[in-house]
């Protein structure tokens, strides 16, 4: 069986819906931020296969700065919850509720 | 050739995600999140991006990879009390069914359409980093400079919110 | 002086403003807020009489037209203009101007300067309302009457004020919303917010139905007509006696106003099919109101009902689509305007003596206030329409109208009721009086209490000279809106001119909902 | 004679009443006396001024007219202000200012020493004002204007002690009660309106009385319709079955205000309506025969009631409501002469009854009932002898005024009416009889029952009292001799003088006719006589006056029921007279009579009063707090659909609000599920 | 393969990159002068951020100089709608600027915020003028990274750290659908230039299914940054935790760049959105704008009160979108300018009103800006007509012009885009917009009540600001001006969104 943009496609949805899983399920902080990076990485694979159908290195282009923005969000992300941690000592977003309603 | 490496790579990346999604330890998901990356450099490498296999490969789970493992460490514990048991809570079908409905919409509507076949002629260093580099210095020179913008904003911010006097400097250009 | 001329109604419209931004310069100091208020009132007034002077009674469209461009390049325009009924009720609005501000004088003590400036900017607003000529401005001024309003009840009003204002301020905008989407629809389709281009449109009667609806609900809202008028008592209630005496005189007559200003002659085939509807519920409104009247344990909310009652006679009017009735209606807005302004007044100036207006803690009042009592008597008497006084000459057009309708389905039936609200109107009235003023007195408190004051008997007696030149001479008014509401029912009549002259048309009232929206 | 004149006899009470009422105590007492008597003398003198000036006429062109200025002018419809006095208006101007004067004076002396003094002139002065424009009002709205303001006066008059709640719940009845009338009334004026405008030429006062009788033929379909509802107007003013139960209550105001209003004058302004609408009625057997049955049954509903009353002015007033029924009856029957014939001698005698029992009352300390009297025609013997005068006259005692009203009234009832009302109008006419030879010996004669200090007061009024009583009495006597009917030998000049107005009235019985139509082409019966019409082609219906006089047969019956008119009255005299000077067992046992179950019911006035509270009042004020304030507009509206809704949506606001749980896994779940919802439409809709 | 910098009229570009160039240059220049400068005082940066952004302005206000519709090969584009916008945020930075800083750098706010202010007023100009998918996607994640930083950058703020947490995490997880999206769309054509994308939607494609995933994927994107339910779930949260400076400048210029980039967005992708989403969309515009209301009614809290009012005010703008995907108002220019402009000039309003009551939230708060909470709640504004009458009135009718009740700007911005609404047919969304605002007039009146209806109590909210205080007075007076005459601004509007209609 030939490998088609389509399996490349379903294989970036699955990794993306698992990541999507991810944020939904866990109350880790960190655990959620690197779902949402797995879901960038998803995103990234459905450039790189379209870049590939069309014959253009612009998804690259697109896929490299994501992985700048993947790193920043994370900095800023990792640095957010450092400062939450040292007032609660819980990463739990479970527990990140004062703001509600 | 080309099949069985999607399907190892593929499957490797799922299963690394499905078993960080589900590991109670922070550290251990942080590792399976490592390897679905490594294997994403392969399916990289698969596409005719060699230059976005490496950069995947020292960028995500060399670099953003271990900031995180860094501050989970920081952060004691990286196992969560709600989580000592189960990583999933309770009612997680409920939780997982708009992305299964998503997932199979999405099946269906791919099963339904003709996937093209990957076989196009590409030119000679196709994905380099050559062809990549000019291509960002040239035509998405915006982008080069705006993407410098947002790691600036990240480093400031980083600075300011963590109070972590070292901050990752290795993401400078 | 032409700069005065050219732009008359423009100057009536925004002396008050000019007032507001006078008391802002002069600072906090509430003696200027006050002085300044009624020199500005006054002025307002002597120079609302100028048109009335230079009136021309027997044309019956716009005079004194200014109209300047707004937005998109003209289709809507700043545009003034005055005909008779305008005429009329800018004159009441200007009137009790000056003597809104001197009843103030003892009520109002705290933040005075604001006060003055809502009421200010409310008394520009009516104006205006009554002046414009473009849909957009109209709407604008109409909302705007709202703001100062809402403040007027809100800051200076009774122990629930925050309840009835907000009930009053959300009810007149329930209405105003769906007009304003009626007012956009109907701008689509006339390219232009001039009133005159939406009174040439050709609607067809699906689309009059439904605007005529929206409109119709956003002036019967502020009629009110039953069964909309329960934000009234409540605003009444609670609302300081000034804003009693604006909402009361002025304030509802936008409601009519409007009808008979925009929502009739632009949809004659609606008002047609709605006329039966309007009519009962003009009705339902004259009989309830009177009978809710009667059990009314507070004087205000009595007074409030009885607004009901007697904006019942003016819709009745309006939709017997008669000139008479018309005429009628026209006429009891002012009078209800008068007197029911002066009733207010008066429970004004026992509520400051007493600080109750319960009808209970009365009784016997005409003893120690016999000055006070017989004012009281006066306006009472004008409000249930005693013949020589301006309640009569109202209500009999409306009936004489409504009664000889030809337009209005069983037009008699919905007068012979209207009818028994002069009996009604007799009984509430009259039985309040006695419970207040007459019989011994069972206070104490009720003891002692000074009779009406000279600045108090100079608020009133303006009132009951137009009370009485109304009543023994109406013609001051209806001379010179005889030719204005020919003009504006001109849709409306000519229809029936049309339709009786070759053959009767099929078109029955049905409502015809189920075309729904082309 | 000036042209105004007409409009000054009735302003000139109007300017007394605005000087009084403006100055009120700032004006001296005697001044104030002075001037209200003053003002309605003028009144009477250029009223007398003005009659004379009509007697010098011809009789179809007795009429003087005045416009003041177009009141009403919209469009089509013009109502004009103006006076206008013809036979009709004359006499009812004469009597009104003559009488008015009359009580001016007396009540100069009786309200000597009430502290509303000058207020009470003011009202009163207002009075003769609102009276005059009713009745020398140029149109239907003028008189509209006059009868609602007399009401008005009379609410203010009922009311004047308004210390006493019930002084004050009088007046308020009063009022409201006529405005339940004027509802009739009104009615039948938008109808006589949107009749007859579409004929109408513009400018043409379309409420003027020359107008109606110009268009007769207009109003002849609706003329039931209108009689009716004007009928019922008057049962209001003129206290008539069902809208009476007012004016015995009336009698809390001042002695002289019942004399003026609650007898001679105001109530019987519906009389005087029906009178002046004549050639309206007379188009409609159906409302004449109602107009007479409502008359004549009040007659001697009123009657019975007032046999046990024991309130000195009740008696009074309930004989008022029952003669005003006589009036009725006339008017109902087609005598419209006699009703007004009727209508003056009344005013004569029940006003000098009422003053009479004013000057009692007066040297009674204000005692009022009967049963605390007895023996004052000693003490008081001008009141005494004219009151005697008084209740021969109300009797129908030869040759006094109420003889020739009286039986004018029975004669035309039996002629023109129907046997059956003959006989109402007869008892109630024997029960008249009775009741005021019980109040005249009640009060008068016996012992004292008074207690002693009121006794020792007991003194007989000053003369400003006593003249008007002596003029009424005389005019009680003599005032029914210019109505000195023809079978008697004399001219009857009263009908001569009113034919004019009234000559419709053999008309009217030929419109009665069956079959007959009035038709376009019949020369309209110019009623009010404003006619160009010689006189002699108005009269052309008339040839056949049912005077009759030259027909033996007839005057033979009218001798008969004469006498057994005056039989009857003489009857009912020696009856009260017997009962109640000697035999009182014979009363007590008229008392106990069927269980004293019907002296209850009269006592209690059939239970009218608690009838109507029953069924109108506590219904209704129980409906309007109950079911309209308190269920509807406080339950419904205001709640279920006011408050209710904003309730609901703040509710729902409230519930959604609970979603927003501040939990990021909730919100990316909402985030989900809307991803899923647009990956599921996408696929559905694809 | 020749470079943009090697295009020949690359130099004459370089004026019309003056804008990007300046608050580039300004951050760079201000987070330099923040690292080395000494003390508390921050009144240089302040200064320097004021230059920057009024020399931006300039910059933006000069004619064309390359007469290029585009700029760095297709990246940007070089249009009015650009400089609208452009200005706009710039105004918005001034503003949340002087809210933030006071004149002279307020004793007590950090120097990074003004830095990242002005990055995240250029990640916003970028988004505006993004005419390629590429700089849409970094404009969108340079505004909100920065926006991040500022959110969570309150000094020792629990809320604070909170709301930057939940707004990144959130923000991030929509990044991953507007990217997905975006791959899509290039999927579909081959190139994320929107230039590109248009043609080839003019051409005949079969893959219409990747453009009308994509498409959807793109539209949560933007549902996220404008609010629109059910992606709004973190507007409350967010808006009650940031400072409120910061707030007013997420509930404006954010909502306003989200907006001008999906204009642009959706007059390229118009053919998959009006066929495939339109119906879904015009649901969601009802639900959003219901439930914000609803929501708003049961707050007691004046910023999330205002927060889910922005989440009705993105129904009403979704509105005006929605006029444009109408068949035949794409085919009436007129009735599409009618459209655009209105939501344009919306924009506007909707940042002048609620700039002016941010700006009093921001102010009365003082004189601690950084302390944990912020001046918030409602029952702290008892009586505030009488302590600061000016303040009260500023807020009375900014809130007033939020309610859309005339003579204000708000009621100018309602009128024009229900006008477009119902020229397109869509009386019944309009009426239920109206309807929306008639509940909305319960939570705003509320306010109003408080401030001038109730008693003072102790705890009252007392801060002043002069500077503040003059900037609000300005915006309020600005509010009723646009009211009375909004002709000028609303020309501008419409001629900016003429430029993009093609």
């Amino acid at each position: 069986m030939e490998v088609t943009l389509n399996h490349y496609l379903a294989l970036a949805i699955l990794l993306f819906l698992t990541g999507m899983v991810g944020v939904l399920v866990r109350r880790n902080a960190l655990v959620l931020l690197m779902c949402v990076e797995l879901m960038l990485c998803a995103s990234n694979i459905a450039f790189a296969v379209f870049s590939r159908k069309w014959g253009t290195e612009t998804g690259h282009v697109f896929v490299l700065m994501n992985f700048a923005v993947a790193a920043a969000e994370a900095a800023i992300g990792l640095a957010i919850l450092v400062e939450i941690y040292r007032r609660r000592r819980t990463v739990n977003v479970d527990e990140f509720r004062t703001l509600k309603g | 050739m080309e099949s069985a490496l999607f399907w190892a790579c593929g499957g490797t990346m799922l299963l690394g995600g499905i078993l960080m999604v589900t590991s109670r330890n922070a550290v251990v998901a942080a590792c399976w999140l490592i390897l679905s990356f490594l294997a994403a450099a392969g399916i990289f490498a698969l596409l005719a991006a060699p230059f976005l296999a490496i950069l995947q490969i020292l960028i995500y789970a060399g670099a953003i990879m271990v900031l995180f493992l860094f501050v989970i460490m920081m952060l004691h514990g990286p196992t969560l009390d709600a989580e000592q048991n189960h990583a999933l809570p309770r009612g997680w079908p409920l939780l997982v069914l708009p992305p299964t409905v998503i997932g199979l919409a999405g099946f269906a509507w791919l099963r339904s359409v003709p996937g093209p076949t990957l076989r196009a002629h590409l030119p000679e260093g196709f994905g380099g980093a050559e062809r990549v580099a000019n291509l960002l210095l040239n035509d998405y020179l915006l982008a080069f400079e705006l993407i410098s913008v947002v790691l600036l904003v990240a480093i400031i911010g980083a600075l300011a919110l963590g109070r972590v006097e070292r901050r990752p400097t290795w993401k400078s250009r | 002086m032409s700069l005065v001329n050219d732009h008359l109604l423009s100057w009536i419209t925004f002396l008050p403003l000019i007032g507001v931004a006078l008391i802002l310069v002069l600072g906090r100091r509430d003696p200027a807020a006050r002085g300044v208020a009624l020199v500005v009132t006054l002025a307002d007034f002597a120079l609302s009489l100028v048109p009335f002077l230079r009136f021309d009674a027997t044309y019956g469209g716009d005079q004194f037209v200014e109209r300047v461009p707004w937005l998109f390049d003209g289709k809507v325009s700043y545009h003034l203009g005055m005909d008779g009924i305008s005429l009329v009720l800018m004159l009441l609005t200007t009137f009790l101007g000056p003597i809104v501000v001197l009843s103030t004088w003892n009520a109002i003590r705290e933040r005075v300067v604001e006060f003055m400036v809502f009421l200010l900017v409310l008394q520009t607003a009516m104006i205006g309302t009554f002046f414009v000529r473009d849909m957009l401005l109209f709407y604008v001024f109409w909302e705007a009457m709202l703001i100062p309003m809402y403040f007027i009840i809100g800051i200076w009003g009774g122990e629930r004020r925050v309840y009835a204002t907000i009930k009053f301020f959300l009810f007149t905008m329930f209405g105003s919303v769906f007009m304003l989407v009626g007012i956009l629809y109907c701008y689509f389709r006339a390219g232009s917010m001039d009133l005159a281009a939406f009174l040439s449109l050709n609607l067809t009667r699906t689309e009059q139905l439904w605007l005529f609806a929206a409109f119709a609900l956003a002036f019967a809202i502020k009629v009110p007509v039953f069964p909309f008028h329960t934000w009234l008592p409540d605003a009444h209630v609670e609302a300081p006696t000034a804003g009693s005496v604006v909402l009361a005189s002025v304030l509802l007559k936008m409601g009519t106003y409007g009808l008979l200003r925009f929502a009739m002659p632009l949809f004659p085939e609606a008002v047609e099919v709605f006329a039966p509807w309007m009519a009962a519920l003009a009705v339902i409104g004259i009989i309830y109101g009177a009978l809710v009247a009667m059990v009314q344990p507070d004087v205000k909310k009595l007074v409030a009902y009885s607004s009901v009652s007697h904006l019942g006679f003016v819709v009745l009017g309006l939709f017997s689509l008669t000139t008479q009735g018309v005429a009628g209606a026209l006429f009891v807005m002012l009078a209800h305007g008068l007197s029911t302004g002066a009733l207010f007044l008066l429970v004004g100036i026992i509520y400051e003596r007493r600080h109750t207006r319960e009808i209970a803690a009365f009784g016997g009042l005409a003893h120690g206030m016999p000055l006070y009592a017989s004012a009281f008597m006066f306006v009472t008497l004008a409000s249930i329409g005693l013949p020589g006084l301006c309640g009569f000459v109202g209500e009999f057009l409306v009936l004489f109208g409504s009664f000889q309708s030809e337009l209005l389905p069983s037009a008699r039936l919905f007068t012979i009721l209207a009818t028994t609200g002069v009996v009604l109107g007799a009984i509430y009235m009259l039985w309040m009086y006695q419970r207040v003023f007459l019989g011994r007195v069972t206070n104490e408190k009720n003891r002692g209490l000074p009779d009406l004051s000279l600045r108090e008997g100079l608020v009133l007696l303006p009132i009951a000279i137009m009370i009485v030149w109304l009543g023994v001479r109406p013609g001051l008014v209806l001379d010179r809106v005889e030719a204005s509401i020919e003009r504006v029912m001109g849709p409306v009549t000519e229809r029936y001119v049309e339709r009786t002259a070759p053959e009767a048309s099929a078109s029955g009232p049905e409502f015809a909902f189920e075309e729904g929206q082309e | 004679m000036n042209g105004a004149a007409l409009t000054w006899i009735v302003l000139l009470p109007l300017l007394g009443a605005t000087v009084l009422g403006l100055l009120n105590r700032r004006l001296p007492r005697a001044a104030a006396g002075i001037l209200a008597s003053a003002t309605v003398g003028g009144s009477f003198f250029l009223a007398i001024r003005a009659f004379l000036e009509l007697t010098t006429q011809p009789a179809g062109h007795r009429i003087l007219a005045e416009t003041a200025f177009t009141w009403i002018g919209f469009g089509h419809l013009t109502i004009d202000v103006g006076f206008v006095m013809d036979p009709l208006s004359a006499v009812m101007a004469l009597v009104v200012t003559g009488v008015s004067f009359l009580i001016h004076i007396y009540s100069i002396g009786y309200m000597g020493h009430d502290p509303g003094y000058q207020r009470f002139f003011a009202y009163l002065n207002l009075f003769v004002f609102f009276m005059l424009t009713l009745v020398l009002g140029e149109n239907l709205l003028m008189l509209f204007v006059g009868w609602e303001g007399v009401g008005l006066c009379s609410y203010f008059l009922i009311s004047f002690w308004f210390s006493e709640e019930a002084n004050a719940i009088a007046g308020k009845k009063a009022f409201v009660v006529n405005r339940v009338g004027d509802f009739g009334f009104l009615l039948g004026i938008l109808l006589l309106g949107a009749t007859l405008l579409p004929h109408l030429h513009a400018g043409e006062g379309v409420f003027s009385f020359r107008t109606l009788a110009a268009h007769t033929e207009v109003l002849a379909p609706v003329a039931t319709a209108l009689g009716l509802l004007f009928f019922f107007g008057a049962t209001g003013k003129s206290a008539q079955i069902p809208l009476y139960v007012w004016l015995p209550d009336a009698m809390a105001g001042p002695t002289p205000v019942s004399a003026l209003i609650h007898a001679a004058t105001m109530v019987t302004a519906g009389v005087y309506m029906i009178a002046r609408l004549n050639f309206l009625y007379v188009m409609s057997p159906a409302a004449m025969a109602v107009v007479a049955a409502v008359g004549g049954v009040t007659a001697l509903f009123a009657a019975t009631i007032a046999l046990t009353q024991n309130d000195i002015k009740k008696v009074l007033a309930y004989s008022t409501v029952s003669q005003l029924g006589y009036m009725m009856l006339a008017c109902g029957v087609g005598a419209f002469t006699a009703g007004i014939f009727h209508l003056m001698t009344h005013a004569f005698f029940k006003a000098l009854l009422f003053l009479g029992s004013g000057s009692v009352i007066h040297a009674m300390s204000n005692e009022q009932d009967m049963r605390k009297m007895g023996g004052l025609a000693k003490k008081l013997p001008i009141t005494f002898w004219t009151f005697l005068a008084g209740t021969f006259a109300i009797a129908g005692l030869f040759p006094l005024a109420g003889f020739f009203s009286k039986d004018e009234i029975l004669w035309k009832a039996f002629h023109d009416g129907s046997t059956w009302l003959w006989a109402v109008g007869a008892i109630a006419a024997a029960l008249t009889a009775f009741y005021m030879m019980r109040l005249v010996v009640l009060t008068f004669a016996g012992q004292n029952r008074a207690s002693e200090e009121v006794r020792h007061h007991i003194h007989e009024s000053p003369a400003t009292m006593t003249f008007p009583l002596i003029v009424l009495a005389v005019l009680s006597i003599v005032g029914g001799w210019i109505g000195w009917p023809h079978f008697l030998g004399g001219e009857n000049r009263f009908e001569a003088w009113l034919e004019p107005v009234f000559h419709v009235e053999a008309a009217g019985h030929v419109a009665a006719a069956p079959g007959h139509q009035l038709g376009v082409e019949e020369e309209p019966l110019h009623a009010f006589g404003y006619t160009d019409v010689a006189p002699t082609e108005v009269m052309a219906p008339t040839e056949e006056p049912p005077d009759a006089h030259e027909d033996p047969e007839l005057a033979g019956l009218e001798w008969t029921m004469m006498f057994l008119a005056s039989g009857i009255a003489i009857f009912g005299l020696l009856a009260g007279w017997l009962v109640y000077s000697r035999g009182i067992r014979v009363a007590d046992a008229g008392r106990r009579f069927a269980g004293g179950f019907v002296h209850r019911l009269l006592l209690n006035k059939y239970w009218v009063d608690e009838l109507y509270d029953a069924v109108f009042l506590k219904p209704g004020y129980a409906l309007s707090r109950t079911v309209l304030w308190r269920w509807i507009d406080r339950g419904l509206i205001d709640g279920l659909l006011v408050n209710a809704t904003a309730g609901l949506v703040r509710l729902t606001g409230a519930a959604l609000r609970l979603a927003q749980n501040g939990m990021i896994r909730s919100y990316a779940y909402a985030f989900g599920v809307g991803v899923a919802v647009f990956v599921v439409y996408l696929t559905l809709s694809s | 393969m020749n470079g943009v910098a090697f295009e020949p009229g690359f130099s004459r570009q370089l004026g019309d990159l003056a804008p990007y160039l300046i608050v580039a240059g300004g951050g760079l220049a201000a987070m330099l002068a923040d690292a080395f400068r000494h003390g508390d005082r921050s009144g240089g940066l302040f200064g320097l951020s004021l230059v920057t952004l009024l020399g931006a302005a300039f910059a933006y206000l000069r004619p064309s100089g390359s007469g290029s519709d585009t700029l760095l090969g297709g990246m940007l584009a070089n249009d009015p709608y650009t400089g609208f916008f452009g200005l706009l945020f710039l105004g918005i930075a001034l503003l949340t600027l002087v809210f933030g800083a006071g004149p002279f750098g307020r004793a007590g706010v950090r120097g990074d915020f003004y830095p990242v202010l002005l990055f995240a007023t250029l990640g916003m100009m970028v988004l505006a003028a993004a005419n390629d998918f590429l700089s849409l996607y970094l404009g969108l994640e340079t505004m909100s990274l920065a926006t991040y930083v500022l959110v969570g950058g309150r000094k020792g703020s629990a809320h604070s750290s909170e709301a930057g947490f939940k707004y990144l995490l959130l923000g991030g997880f929509a990044s991953a659908f507007l990217l997905f999206g975006i791959a899509l769309t290039f999927g579909f054509a081959g190139s994320t230039s929107l230039d590109v994308v248009r043609a080839a939607l003019a051409a005949p494609n079969h893959e219409a299914w990747l453009l009308a995933a994509g498409g959807g994927l793109i539209l949560i994107g933007f549902g996220f940054k404008i609010a629109m339910v059910p992606f709004h779930m973190w507007t409350p949260d967010v808006y009650d935790g940031a400072p409120s400076h910061v707030t007013g400048f997420m509930a404006t210029g954010i909502k306003a760049a989200a907006f001008a980039s999906l204009l642009r967005v959706t007059l390229v992708l118009l053919p998959a959105f009006s066929s495939f989403w339109f119906p879904l969309l015009a649901v969601l515009a009802v639900v959003t704008m219901t439930l914000g209301n609803l929501v708003a009614l049961a707050q007691t809290n004046l910023k999330r009160l205002l927060a889910y009012s922005s989440i009705a005010h993105a129904g009403y703008l979704l509105l005006g979108v929605l006029a444009l995907l109408v068949p035949h108002t794409r085919q009436g220019h007129a009735a599409a300018e009618a459209a655009g402009g209105g939501v344009l000039f919306y924009l506007v309003g909707y940042a002048v009103m609620n700039l002016a009551a941010f700006g009093i939230v921001s102010f009365l708060g003082n004189p601690a800006p950084d302390r944990e909470s912020d001046a918030d709640d409602l029952r702290g504004y008892a009586g505030l007509a009488r302590r600061q009458p000016l303040a009260a009135a500023a807020l009375a009718i900014a809130l007033f012009s939020l309610a859309g009740i005339p003579p204000t700007v708000g009621f100018m911005g309602k009128f024009y885009v229900f006008d477009a609404v119902v020229r397109s047919g869509l009386v019944p969304l309009a009426i239920w917009g109206v309807v929306n605002s008639l509940v909305s007039v319960y939570y705003y009146l509320r306010v109003v009540v408080t401030m001038y209806m109730a008693p003072a109590d102790e705890t009252a909210y007392d801060g002043r600001s002069w500077s503040s205080a003059l900037a609000v007075s300005v915006l309020a007076a600005l509010v009723v001006v646009l009211g009375i005459l909004p002709g000028g601004v609303h020309r501008v509007a419409e001629a900016a969104f003429r430029a993009i209609l093609g």
